[in-house]
């Protein structure tokens, strides 16, 4: 008659409470399924907690906090870096298993903490596929670059000036900013479309990323648009509508494989949901190999450790290996958007399409 | 692009912008003129303009009106939001702002803080927290200008927030509202011993200043193409720089400020580092203030009369 | 001259400041066309006792009645539709309007344009000063022209009782007189007239009536040239 | 030479020259009055003697010193207090704070010794709270001393006004329309609290309208009409003066005087 | 209940509907009602209560119950009052201090948060209570305070302690630079310019990559440490103990909060706190009493961004991380709120807003999305309710005989 907890912490109020609640839904999804497929012997039931951490630091610490008191046995979370890094230290003070779904930034593994985890690639994993994209793929001489100068977007577009600086095929012509929560980005765009780049990087957030296609569409851009991961998203799609067709973006291509389906077909029944965010998938697999390694190795935190990184293990967003600094191996490949949907349509690693 | 289409191209940007922030910030303008509050509220209400332009609008999709009448339709959507917003203005001044017109000032700021959390927050359960596609009625059709594009969107807008400007400025030159207004706020008690019912004064502020943030609410919405619940906070933002900026209680002088804090945005992103757009906004905001402590068309009162 | 039925009546009205008892139970009738005039030392309740009249303040108890109409219950736009005016105490000019803007303000009620401006132009005769200052703000007027221009609003709307608190307050001499003279001249006109006032010998010696009133209650009322004659009232109230 | 020298002393409010070159001399210790009608320019010559706005044009010397661009509270501070025509107390503190206000510029200790509360610091606030109640003892306010000032009856304000006024301690007393709003014997007893201060050794400089304050204490009456002196002299003098009964006092009152 | 009420229970429960109406779910999502009806029967039901108790304690029969009552509630209350504070106050500071004793991790760190903004609280107070100059842009000296920590910690290896005077100073100067245009204008004027500040503050914090690191932040401060002699192994020794645990913070930060609540104290009840407030009240007339306004009104606003500054350097200790995120404007506005709804110039107000504005919503995160909504609701009927806030401030009083006896209250 024991219940297992394991805790989530993501923002559930606020501006990404979109991406917070997909992240909460996901390990839930997982949850379900884990009991559904017989659970883990000596439990009879799993719960999760979920942490509020409001995409801030001191509030993603007290709900790190409240976790650990409440006895999670894993934690799943946090979603921005800037919460992440303050809340993974009282979660490595009481030596408690952290896998991000979604942080990117290279200081959340960097500092030595050994049980912690990440899902995402590396921003500078992503950097390079896109660099690679640029140079190989498309072949282009000029670049601009627009973030929206927040941790997770500062982090790409510095990864890709690195990048491209090495090879030296590519000109970087123009870096311009733009502030979260704005509407209006013709100003920039504007100067983009004088200078006319072959490509504008969109390192920004789905709805500023959604806006902005429309509206280098109204201006008549002649450029091609690249974006990220944060962008992939079906409301780009949404709002973007037809000005989104075209639009390159970098995510991590899964296998569709059947697990995927049925996690698909789950996560929209038990939520009611039309589609699932891209965290949602991160987050099921971060809850699925959390509880898969308890079921394994129990809740004794080293042996969790260790079970994490020497078990290659299979999920919805493909083949799961952690390296010694909790980073996973997961390349990006390039999508574009065709008649309304993201379809796959270049491999970096192979250099070819689709 | 050569120089002379891309200033044109620019200025059009920031004329547009800066329409869309004069709307709103006429709206703060009257209810802070008025009741001397800074109404926090007032980014949520235009925020539920756009919320309820979206609801009708894809009720009108549904029965295939909006082809046929594409007219009546617009009317029906900027209709149905401003009267809904002017409703619920009216409501949120009878609950939270009329109990406190005799308390201190940070209290009724606060109670509007108060009723801007909640305003956003339900806005948020109800209405989801991504942003919504708002049916692209307007498409992005238009001509150019030398090199410079401008669409037809973009023209509606403009001249429909002129022409609420005008007519805004009209009826309260015209009617004795406009100087009932002007009494209320500088003495309520004196003006009730004239005649003027404040309630009612105050109230009628109060339907047209959020129909006006509800009308540039569903512009918005309109022309970017997307609304999310809280998109308010930062055209409120602007809205209060504008309306300071333009000297509070002007109506000519929101429409400036508005024209201001758009041209700087837009002038500055395009000339110079975008990243300190914002920076130079406030400065902006702060070096006029420094010089005209009342604003640009504020009533500069030698307020020293002792 | 006087009429049967007074115009306003009051019966036992109490107001209260939060815990503090005001008017204790004020009654008084002033009858049509008179000029009533109320005395008392600081702070006895005059003020409030107009205020309360004008619904500004509440009468927690008592009736207040006008042309024989229950008014205590109704709010002080209400009570001004009725044709009722005043000048209040500490002249409550609107200080970001203009001088002649404060004066439209007076006939706020009126739709009557060229009456209006008529009546522009007696409020200038009376007070030169205003019209040399129509451009200026009010608040940057002096006290006086300050004062001059509260009765003058007041005025404007063409009341036909007219409540006046210590109009002479900060005025030069002459003007004093001259605002005596103008009541008296308002009061022919058929306009009632209730005056409160600390210059209790001129303020008597043009009204018919007068109130003396002590923490929050009348204590004395007669005819106003008898009272300059009572010698409590003299040593109180005239300084005698 | 006087306390106080105006020299040559303008102001100008866009079209309306409200003083016009104006001389006036206050000799210490004395009652000097200014009237005029409303609107004379007697508010605004206060106004620029306490800093409140600089003369367009001419000197101000208070005892040797130039006031003109210097701030309102180094003028208080070098010996000047005044009252208002409109009241203005603290309302939400009480009587005695408000008169501990007007101590602010005779002592010292700052906010760090404030924050420490150094035992000077501590002797200073027992001097501030001594002198304080002094002053409200000398005004006859002591009663009311834990009062909000906004609950004071009229009559008491306008003291509490002159108590902080007089907590400065100043040299010279600028008093605007003290007796306004109140009744012939509570003027009388103003006249009185006037003279009981001049004989502490206060100067002072009296705006008023009521004739029978000017009159009954004042040693020299200036006479001011559109910002211009057009009498001084004795009381007597100015009572008699043509232009004064034509401008300002009215035939009337000449009468009754 | 008279009808009175019955008339306002109906108005207000339908203005209420209204505005619950966009909670009302989207065609597209699916017509969703239940939520707003939840809210709107919240609602309505404490209206319903509070008009019901208003009625009751209107009523005659109250009344004279009451009046029964009187004589024994003042007994009670007498002997309330007839303890001194000061044991008050002592009991309350044990309680403090043994809390950390009884409460588990969560619970000290929400301690923690909440004395934190304790401090923030009584340093705008000197501000906005005392010296009444609304200010919007607060949480930026916070980050002055967070950031002067942060960069001396990490690049030259100061001490927290060392490091505390270099960042009152420096969020002082910050002040006062803040301070100086705004000293012409004023309300709203002064609202719209503090709160532009406070953006600019942040925003170059965000965008001034090479001193800050932008958005990444800064990361890996050390905790604050306190040094002991040490007798061992023969000879002195000064050993230095980083204050790493929570409960370590929660002392320090308890004690930076006594000594905040004990500066601000004797700031309010010195001359330097009457001048403020005399400002406060009525500028000319303060000037024009010998008050030099300029220098004060800057000394406030110094005044205020030391203490925040001093938070700020705490928490960047605490979290060994810091971001311009942390700092925005939403921030300034929770600060505000605990000023105001605690009563303006009220340190125990303060004390109570603050632990109850950070603690309850933290506490309360079992509601989840209803939170904040809960939240808004709330604090705009507390302002209704309540506009002096909780603990109202009063004025000192001063008595001349022991005999009489102190009022306090309304
Ligand atoms: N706003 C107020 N709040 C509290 N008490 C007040 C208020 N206004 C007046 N009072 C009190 O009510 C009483 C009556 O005041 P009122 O102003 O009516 O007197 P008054 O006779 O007009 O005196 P004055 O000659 O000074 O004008 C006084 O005791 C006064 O202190
Ligand atoms: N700030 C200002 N702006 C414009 N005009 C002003 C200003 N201040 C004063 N005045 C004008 O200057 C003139 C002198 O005003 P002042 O207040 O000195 O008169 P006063 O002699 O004190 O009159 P009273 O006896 O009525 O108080 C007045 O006509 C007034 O309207
Ligand atoms: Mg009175
Ligand atoms: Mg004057």
């Amino acid at each position: 008659a024991k219940t297992l907890k394991i805790g989530t912490l993501s923002p559930l109020t606020g501006p990404y409470a979109q991406d917070g609640t997909d992240i909460l839904q996901g390990v839930k999804t997982a949850v379900a399924v884990f009991e559904k497929a017989g659970g883990i012997p000596g439990y009879d039931k799993i719960e999760v907690v979920p942490g509020d951490s409001a995409c801030d630091g001191g509030k993603a610490t007290m709900a790190a906090n409240k976790l650990i008191n409440s006895g999670v046995a894993g934690v799943v979370g946090a979603y921005c870096s800037s919460a992440t890094i303050p809340a993974s230290v009282p979660l490595n003070q009481a030596n408690i298993v952290q896998i991000t779904p979604a942080s990117t930034h290279t200081d959340v593994t960097g500092r030595g903490f050994k049980q912690i985890f990440r899902m995402p690639p590396r921003d500078d994993v992503q950097a390079w596929s896109t660099v690679k994209f640029l140079e190989d793929g498309l072949k282009i001489k000029t670049l601009a670059l627009i973030d929206d100068r927040q941790t997770y977007t500062v982090g790409l577009t510095e990864n890709i000036t690195e990048f491209a600086k090495e090879k030296n095929k590519i000109k970087i012509v123009a870096l311009e900013h733009i502030t979260p929560g704005d509407k209006d980005f013709t100003a920039v765009l504007t100067k983009l479309k004088r200078i006319n780049p072959d490509v504008i990087y969109m390192g920004v957030y789905q709805p500023e990323g959604s806006l902005m296609v429309r509206q280098a569409k109204a201006l008549g851009l002649k450029s091609k648009l690249l974006s990220e991961d944060a962008v992939f998203h079906p409301k780009f799609l949404e709002v973007g509508g037809k000005a989104a067709e075209g639009t390159y973006l970098t995510f991590a291509k899964a296998p569709e494989t059947k697990e995927r389906k049925e996690f698909e077909k789950t996560y929209k029944n038990m939520w009611k949901a039309k589609t699932v965010g891209s965290y949602g998938y991160y987050a099921y697999d971060a809850g699925m190999i959390l509880l898969e390694t308890i079921k394994k190795a129990g809740t004794k935190t080293n042996k969790m450790v260790d079970t994490l990184r020497n078990t290659t293990w299979s999920g919805v967003t493909g083949e799961i290996k952690f390296d010694y600094k909790g980073d996973r191996k997961l390349a990006h490949v390039i999508w574009i958007v065709k008649d309304g949907k993201f379809v796959p349509y270049w491999d970096p690693l192979t250099e070819s399409y689709f | 692009m050569d120089t002379a289409s891309f200033i044109i191209q620019q200025l059009i940007n920031a004329l547009f912008l800066g329409s869309i922030f004069a709307l709103i910030a006429l709206g703060y303008t009257m209810v802070y003129g008025i009741i001397e509050l800074i109404n926090f509220a007032h980014g949520e209400l235009f925020t539920a303009g756009a919320f309820i332009g979206i609801i009708v609008l894809a009720a009108l999709q549904k029965t295939g009106f909006v082809e046929s009448h594409f007219v009546i339709t617009l009317i029906l959507v900027f209709g149905m939001a401003m009267a809904y917003v002017a409703v619920l203005g009216v409501a949120i001044e009878h609950v939270a702002y009329k109990p406190l017109r005799r308390a201190s000032r940070l209290a009724a700021i606060l109670s509007a803080l108060g009723m801007s959390i909640f305003l956003s927050n339900g806005m948020m359960l109800s209405q989801g927290v991504s942003d919504r596609a708002y049916p692209s009625i307007l498409g992005i059709e238009g001509f150019s200008i030398l090199d410079a594009r401008i669409t037809y969107g973009q023209v509606f807008i403009i001249v429909l927030s002129l022409l609420l400007m005008v007519a805004l400025q009209m009826f309260v030159n015209w009617t004795k509202l406009g100087k009932a207004m002007r009494a209320t706020a500088q003495n309520q008690t004196m003006a009730r011993m004239l005649g003027i019912d404040i309630d009612k004064t105050i109230r009628v502020t109060f339907m047209i200043g959020p129909a006006l943030g509800a009308a540039a609410g569903v512009m918005v919405g309109l022309y970017y193409g997307s609304v999310r619940f809280d998109m308010g906070f930062i055209y409120m933002i602007k809205a209060f720089a504008a309306a300071i900026l333009g000297g509070i209680g002007s109506i000519p002088g929101a429409v400036l400020g508005g024209m201001i804090i758009g041209g700087v945005e837009v002038l500055w992103s395009a000339f110079l580092p975008s990243e300190w757009k914002d920076v130079t906004t406030f400065v902006v905001l702060i070096l006029v203030l420094y010089l005209r402590p009342s604003g640009i068309l504020g009533e500069h009162v030698s307020e020293t009369r002792v | 001259m006087a009429s049967e039925q007074p115009i306003l009546k009051l019966e036992d009205v109490h107001t209260y400041y939060g815990n503090i008892h005001a008017l204790k139970g004020v009654s008084c009738a002033i009858p049509s066309g008179d000029i009533a005039c109320l005395i008392g030392a600081n702070g006895a309740g005059k003020s409030t006792t107009l205020l309360t009249i004008f619904g500004v303040q509440r009468a927690a108890e008592g009736k207040i009645l006008y042309k024989g109409r229950e008014i205590h219950h109704l709010r002080p736009e209400q009570v001004a539709a009725l044709g009722v005016s005043q000048t209040p105490e500490g002249r409550q000019i609107f200080p970001r309007m203009t001088t002649l803007e404060n004066l439209e303000m007076g006939a706020f009620l009126r739709g009557d344009k060229v009456a209006v401006a008529e009546d522009m132009e007696w409020v200038f005769s009376l007070f030169p000063v205003l019209q040399e200052r129509t451009r200026q703000l009010g608040g940057t007027l002096s006290g006086g022209e300050q004062q001059m221009l509260a009765i003058g609003r007041a005025l404007m709307s063409r009341p036909e009782l007219l409540l006046l608190d210590e109009p002479s307050l900060g005025l030069a001499p002459k003007l004093v007189e001259k605002i005596f003279e103008t009541i008296l001249e308002i009061s022919k006109s058929g306009v009632t007239i209730f005056l409160v006032e600390q210059n209790a010998h001129m303020a008597l010696s043009i009204s018919n009536t007068g109130y003396v009133m002590e923490t929050g209650r009348i204590v004395l009322t007669d005819k106003a040239s008898d009272l300059l004659q009572n010698e409590k009232v003299k040593k109180a109230y005239l300084g005698e | 030479m006087a306390e106080l020298v105006l020299r040559n002393i303008s102001k100008r409010f866009g079209g309306l020259l409200a003083v016009d070159n104006l001389d006036l001399d206050v000799s210490e210790g004395m009652i000097l009055s200014l009237i005029g009608p409303n609107g004379a320019g007697k508010t605004t010559v206060f106004n620029m003697i306490t800093g409140v706005y600089p003369p367009s044009h001419g000197t101000i010397t208070y005892r040797g010193n130039k006031l003109n661009h210097l701030r309102s509270n180094r003028i208080i501070r070098n010996g000047i207090a005044r009252t208002f025509q409109n009241i203005r107390l603290f309302k939400s503190m009480t009587v005695l704070e408000n008169v501990q206000v007007g101590l602010h510029c005779r002592t010292k200790s700052g906010a760090f010794r404030a924050l420490f509360r150094t035992p000077h610091q501590k002797q200073e606030e027992k001097e501030i709270i001594d002198r304080a109640m002094e002053i409200l003892e000398f005004l006859g306010l002591v009663d009311y001393r834990n009062e909000y000032a906004s609950y004071l009856p009229y009559g008491d304000q306008r003291r509490l006004e002159i108590a902080r006024a007089v907590a400065t301690q100043p040299h010279m007393l600028l008093l605007d329309e003290p007796a306004a709003g109140m009744n012939p014997r509570e003027t009388a007893e103003l006249m009185e609290l006037i003279i009981k201060l001049r004989d502490t050794g206060l100067t002072i400089f009296l705006v008023e309208h009521d004739m029978r304050l000017v009159m009954g204490i004042s040693e020299i009456v200036t006479v001011l009409d559109h910002g211009q002196k057009i009498a001084e002299g004795t009381p007597k003098q100015v009572q008699e003066n043509e232009r004064v009964i034509e401008a300002y006092l009215g035939t009337k009152s000449k009468e009754r005087a | 209940m008279p009808s009175s009420n019955v008339k306002k229970f109906i108005v207000y429960s339908l203005f209420m509907g209204i505005l619950i109406l966009p909670m009302v779910g989207l065609p597209s999502t699916g017509f969703e009602i239940t939520r707003a009806l939840l809210v709107w029967g919240v609602f309505v039901g404490i209206l319903a209560f509070w008009l019901l108790g208003k009625s009751i304690r209107g009523s005659d029969a109250f009344q004279s119950a009451a009046g029964g009552l009187a004589p024994f509630r003042s007994r009670l209350f007498d002997n309330f009052t007839k303890v001194p504070t000061k044991i008050y106050l002592c009991l309350l500071l044990f309680a403090l201090a043994a809390y950390p004793q009884v409460a588990n991790n969560y619970m000290v760190d929400v301690g923690i948060t909440c004395l934190i903004y304790v401090v923030l609280g009584l340093g705008l107070d000197i501000v906005v209570g005392l010296a009444g100059l609304l200010d919007l842009g607060y949480i930026a000296f916070y980050a002055v305070g967070a950031y002067t920590y942060s960069l001396l910690n990490l690049h030259f290896g100061l001490s927290f302690w060392s490091c505390l005077p270099i960042g009152i100073v420096l969020g002082a100067v910050c002040g006062c630079i803040i301070g100086y245009p705004t000293l012409r204008m004023r309300g709203d004027y002064l609202a719209i310019v503090t709160m532009g500040f406070g953006e600019i503050i942040r925003l170059v914090l965000n965008n001034w990559d090479k001193l800050t690191k932008g958005p990444n932040g800064l990361l890996g401060m050390a905790k604050p440490a306190i040094g002991y002699p040490s007798f061992a192994e023969g000879g002195v020794k000064w050993v230095s103990y980083s204050l790493k645990s929570l409960h370590s913070l929660y002392y320090l930060i308890l004690l930076i909060a006594v000594l905040t609540v004990i500066g601000v104290g004797r700031l309010n009840n010195s001359r330097i706190g009457r001048a403020w407030i005399a400002i406060r009240e009525d500028e000319v007339a303060a000037e024009l009493s010998g008050v030099p306004t300029t220098w004060l009104k800057l000394l406030a606003y110094a005044m205020g961004a030391a203490f925040a500054s001093v938070a700020g350097a705490f928490f960047a200790s605490k979290l060994s991380y810091t971001n311009p995120n942390f700092f925005i404007f939403m921030e300034s506005c929770i600060v505000l709120c605990i000023v105001v709804l605690g009563g303006v110039g009220s340190i125990p107000g303060i004390v109570l807003a603050g632990i109850v504005l950070i603690a309850v919503p933290e506490v309360s995160r079992e509601l989840q999305n209803y939170r904040m909504l809960v939240f808004g609701l709330a604090m705009a009927v507390m302002m209704v309710l309540r506009p002096e806030g909780l603990i109202p401030a009063t004025r000192h009083k001063r008595e001349l005989h022991e005999t009489e006896g102190e009022t306090y209250g309304e």
